[in-house]
């Protein structure tokens, strides 16, 4: 395993002879060596939110047919590292009767609980932060202590609106996490293990065409659970003021705008894991690092697509948002647990029977849900314009009385 | 390495914490919190006993997810109780609720 | 155990790196206080009363729903982790599992209580 | 005194301080936040006993839900005078004499039981997921506790919606 190989693993090691050889007992070096190994990683998950900010800038502004930033560097390049250094400067505002403790922690914890699940993605074959092997709740998990930021935040700053806005925001981020859970069942039915390095290892076939509609619950949910483009009424600026992060300002402001958009990309990153077959490639095996290059590929389309949505789709609003967890999502993603287990138990033999028959069931589902969404529809146009009243409409007065209009 | 009786003892402790929060708070929401101690001091109990006495033998991690959904409907249960008894007495203190007493 | 070790670091750099951002970013930002300036922000009307404000048992209820299918995955992950060694009579046992919990999900839906009001 | 160790008692001595400010701390929103960390610190202690998996059901289920549960408990009930007022109950020096004696006997009992001295802990790999899924699911095994629990789950669901919504009639 020569340099070419597997780059990582060669360095690897060779500090770790580097340490042993100075006389650094081998436990604290592997640990001096976990140590530097997180802060990279920590780190260039930070700074690549730069690169993220200026990437969405600038895929918006070509959606609504503007340039987007292009004034400081070639291409706007430098643009969010002047944003950084410009919000770094400002004042933080504390306002009175401020909780201290709540309000400083709430944006420190959306960053940690964000930069959190980096330490479980399985980046390639031989990079992997830790090999959990509870790794696909440990992400659950993580999210839950999101709400708890959220939650903190809220309740910190002694603002009416922002307590409203953090428990509206937590009540969708709660119904959104039930689908997400059920549908993450599938992958982890599949694959077998709950640790995201074996589902990647057991995706020589992406789950996504083995069970597109799971894949299609994760999706929705996970942008929901972000509270980005349709599902954004939590910091929509036509309803609660700013949400949760009214009374921050500076740096602490931005902790939130970062944690927004390190979250974005991160689900596309699980959804790349679970769904795409994370690191799988032509020639993934034989030079790891050629992993990494398909893992953030398949991760930029899913952001591409993210952003895609968040520029064209209107906002919900908070009661059909609720309706789409509670009365599609859901049933939706126990159907498709139900139907993987049955199927998947059939026929146990893996090959085109298997795929093609989990295939069909899987656009049979989808098809029964559009069925019903259209049905519900048209049940609900016909309830507000009954069709006896075909001579004349049929006007609702004050009182909720049917007035028949004259004919 | 940790000697058993570290964990007995510290799940002792946060049992007999979680009991003086249920005798002795007032405010109802604040007893519930008593019992969710005394819970997750049985389950430090229960994996304690599973990890270092039986590690084979699957009882003691069934019994601790039993415990979690036991925990999950008496939350649920009970502060539903408490947010309708407030929503007709308007009071949440524990001690104002005898209209059972002889 | 290696792993959780990791999972300990990360969690304590993914802690310190904002809050080390936002100590310099306050040791940088300029420091004039002003009282108008940390009034609470109330759209410009001054605040009215403390900030407590009477929610609808709706909140709850969402609650409520989300901890019962939150145990309904503590107890299916085993389950599906486990899902290659299973015979299809255990399959089953675990579909049964799901549907009475989703017949809690149906008298929730018929009662209303996922509408919100 | 080697890394475990340390790991222990600084988790114990973080869970037992918050379990104690849960329960002597005036605001009911603060109480809240205290068993959060309580609870964190249960989890940072099955990791140590080698039960990762209930660690993060742990932070999964209790963090994630059953304290923003509480949270939103304490959010609805809000009253301002009530903070005010004393949190502790008349009997509460009982209260405490029955726990601290209930601690003394636990720690006596606690010093001859013959298994407190066990240090050896298995290999930790028998303790993962996958054994206790099959264990919930084979028939011989813990299938009926399986079941039982949904139906004990449902129940409560029931239950709870029965009391807790808002009925559109006469409420009082």
């Amino acid at each position: 395993m020569d340099f070419w190989t597997d780059p990582y693993l060669f360095l690897v090691n060779w500090l770790q002879e580097l340490l042993v050889g100075w006389g650094v007992p081998a436990a604290t070096s592997a640990f001096l060596l976990m140590l530097t190994g997180a802060f990279i990683l920590a780190m260039g998950a930070m700074l690549f939110v730069l690169g993220l900010i200026w990437f969405e800038r600038k895929i918006a502004g070509r959606f609504q047919d503007r340039f987007g930033p292009n004034r400081i560097g070639p291409w706007g390049i430098i643009q969010p590292l002047a944003d950084m250094l410009k919000i770094f400067t400002k004042e933080h505002i504390t306002p009175d009767g401020v909780d201290l403790v709540p309000y400083n922690l709430g944006p420190v914890l959306s960053v940690a609980a964000v930069l959190a699940v980096w330490a479980v993605l399985p980046f390639t074959l031989s990079l992997v932060g830790a090999d959990l092997d509870v790794s696909v709740l440990y992400v659950v998990a993580i999210g839950g202590l999101g709400e708890i930021a959220v939650v903190l935040s809220g309740w910190g700053s002694n603002n009416k609106y922002a307590l409203l806005a953090a428990f509206r925001s937590v009540a969708q981020l709660l119904s959104y996490e039930v689908p997400l859970v059920i549908a993450l069942l599938v992958p982890v039915m599949l694959s077998g293990s709950l640790s995201l390095n074996d589902i990647v290892r057991g995706q020589t076939l992406p789950y996504v065409i083995l069970a597109p509609v799971a894949a299609f619950v994760f999706f929705l949910t996970s942008i929901a659970e972000v509270g980005r483009s349709p599902f954004d009424l939590t910091e929509a600026e036509s309803e609660l003021v700013a949400g949760f992060n009214i009374e921050y300002s500076g740096l602490k402001f931005g902790m939130f705008y970062v944690a927004d958009f390190l979250h974005a990309f991160t689900i596309s990153l699980l959804f790349a894991v679970l769904f795409l077959g994370g690191w799988q490639g032509p020639y993934a095996v034989q030079y790891p690092m050629l992993g990494l290059l398909w893992f953030f590929l398949k991760a930029g389309v899913v952001y591409f697509i993210g952003v895609w949505m968040r520029v064209s789709f209107p906002r919900f609003r908070i009661d059909q948002m609720m309706a789409i967890s509670w009365k599609l999502l859901t049933p939706l993603a126990i159907a498709a647990v139900i139907l993987t287990a049955l199927i998947a138990k059939l026929i146990p033999t893996d090959g085109i029977l298997r795929t093609g028959s989990l295939l069909a069931a899987n656009l049979l589902l989808a098809g029964c849900a559009m069925l019903a969404l259209i049905l519900n529809r048209k049940k609900k146009i016909l309830k507000e314009f009954p069709l006896s009243a075909a001579s004349g409409f049929s006007v609702k007065d004050v009182t909720g009385k049917t007035q028949r209009s004259a004919q | 390495m940790i000697p058993l009786s570290w964990y007995l003892l510290v799940a002792a402790a946060l049992f007999c914490i979680g009991l003086f929060g249920v005798l002795a708070r007032r405010n109802a929401i604040a007893i519930l919190m008593g019992i969710e101690l005394m819970l997750n001091a049985v389950n430090i109990n229960l994996l304690a006993f599973w990890s270092y006495l039986h590690h084979d033998r699957m009882n003691g991690l069934v019994f601790a997810a039993i415990v979690f959904a036991a925990a999950a409907a008496e939350t649920a249960v009970g502060l539903g109780l408490i947010l309708s008894v407030y929503r007709r007495r308007g009071t949440v203190v524990a001690e104002e609720l005898d209209t059972m007493k002889g | 155990m290696t792993a959780w070790t990791y999972i300990g670091i990360f969690l304590a750099i993914a802690l310190a790196l904002p809050a080390a951002a936002i100590f310099i970013s306050w040791l940088l930002g300029p420091k004039k206080p002003d009282p108008i300036k940390r009034s609470v922000y109330e759209c410009g009307i001054e605040t009215v009363g403390d900030t407590w404000v009477q929610f609808k048992a709706q909140y709850y209820i969402f609650g409520l729903v989300f901890l019962v299918f939150d145990v309904e995955t503590v107890f299916l992950f085993p389950w599906a982790a486990a899902y290659n060694q299973l015979t299809l009579f255990m399959v089953l046992e675990a579909i049964l599992f799901i549907l009475i919990l989703v017949a809690g999900l149906l008298y929730a839906w018929r009662k209303g209580a996922l509408e919100w009001v | 005194m080697n890394a475990a160790q340390v790991i222990f008692i600084l988790a114990a001595a973080i869970t037992l301080f918050s379990a104690l400010m849960v329960v002597s701390v005036r605001r009911m929103m603060h109480a809240a936040l205290w068993l959060i960390v309580t609870l964190l610190g249960v989890a940072v202690l099955f990791v140590l006993l080698q039960a990762g998996f209930f660690a993060v059901v742990q932070v999964l289920f209790y963090v994630g839900a059953i304290a923003i549960l509480i949270i939103f408990a304490v959010m609805l009930t809000r009253q301002v005078m009530s903070e005010k007022a004393p949190q502790l109950n008349r009997g509460w020096v009982a209260g405490l004499g029955v726990s601290a004696g209930l601690m003394v006997i636990l720690a006596l009992v606690l010093r001859n039981f013959p298994g407190s001295t066990a240090t050896a802990v298995a290999d930790p790999s028998a303790g993962n997921a996958v054994a206790l899924g099959l264990a919930f699911s084979d028939p011989s095994g813990f299938a009926i506790p399986f079941e039982v629990a949904s139906i004990l789950l449902v129940a409560a669901l029931i239950g709870t919606i029965y009391i807790a919504l808002e009925r559109k009639g006469g409420e009082q």
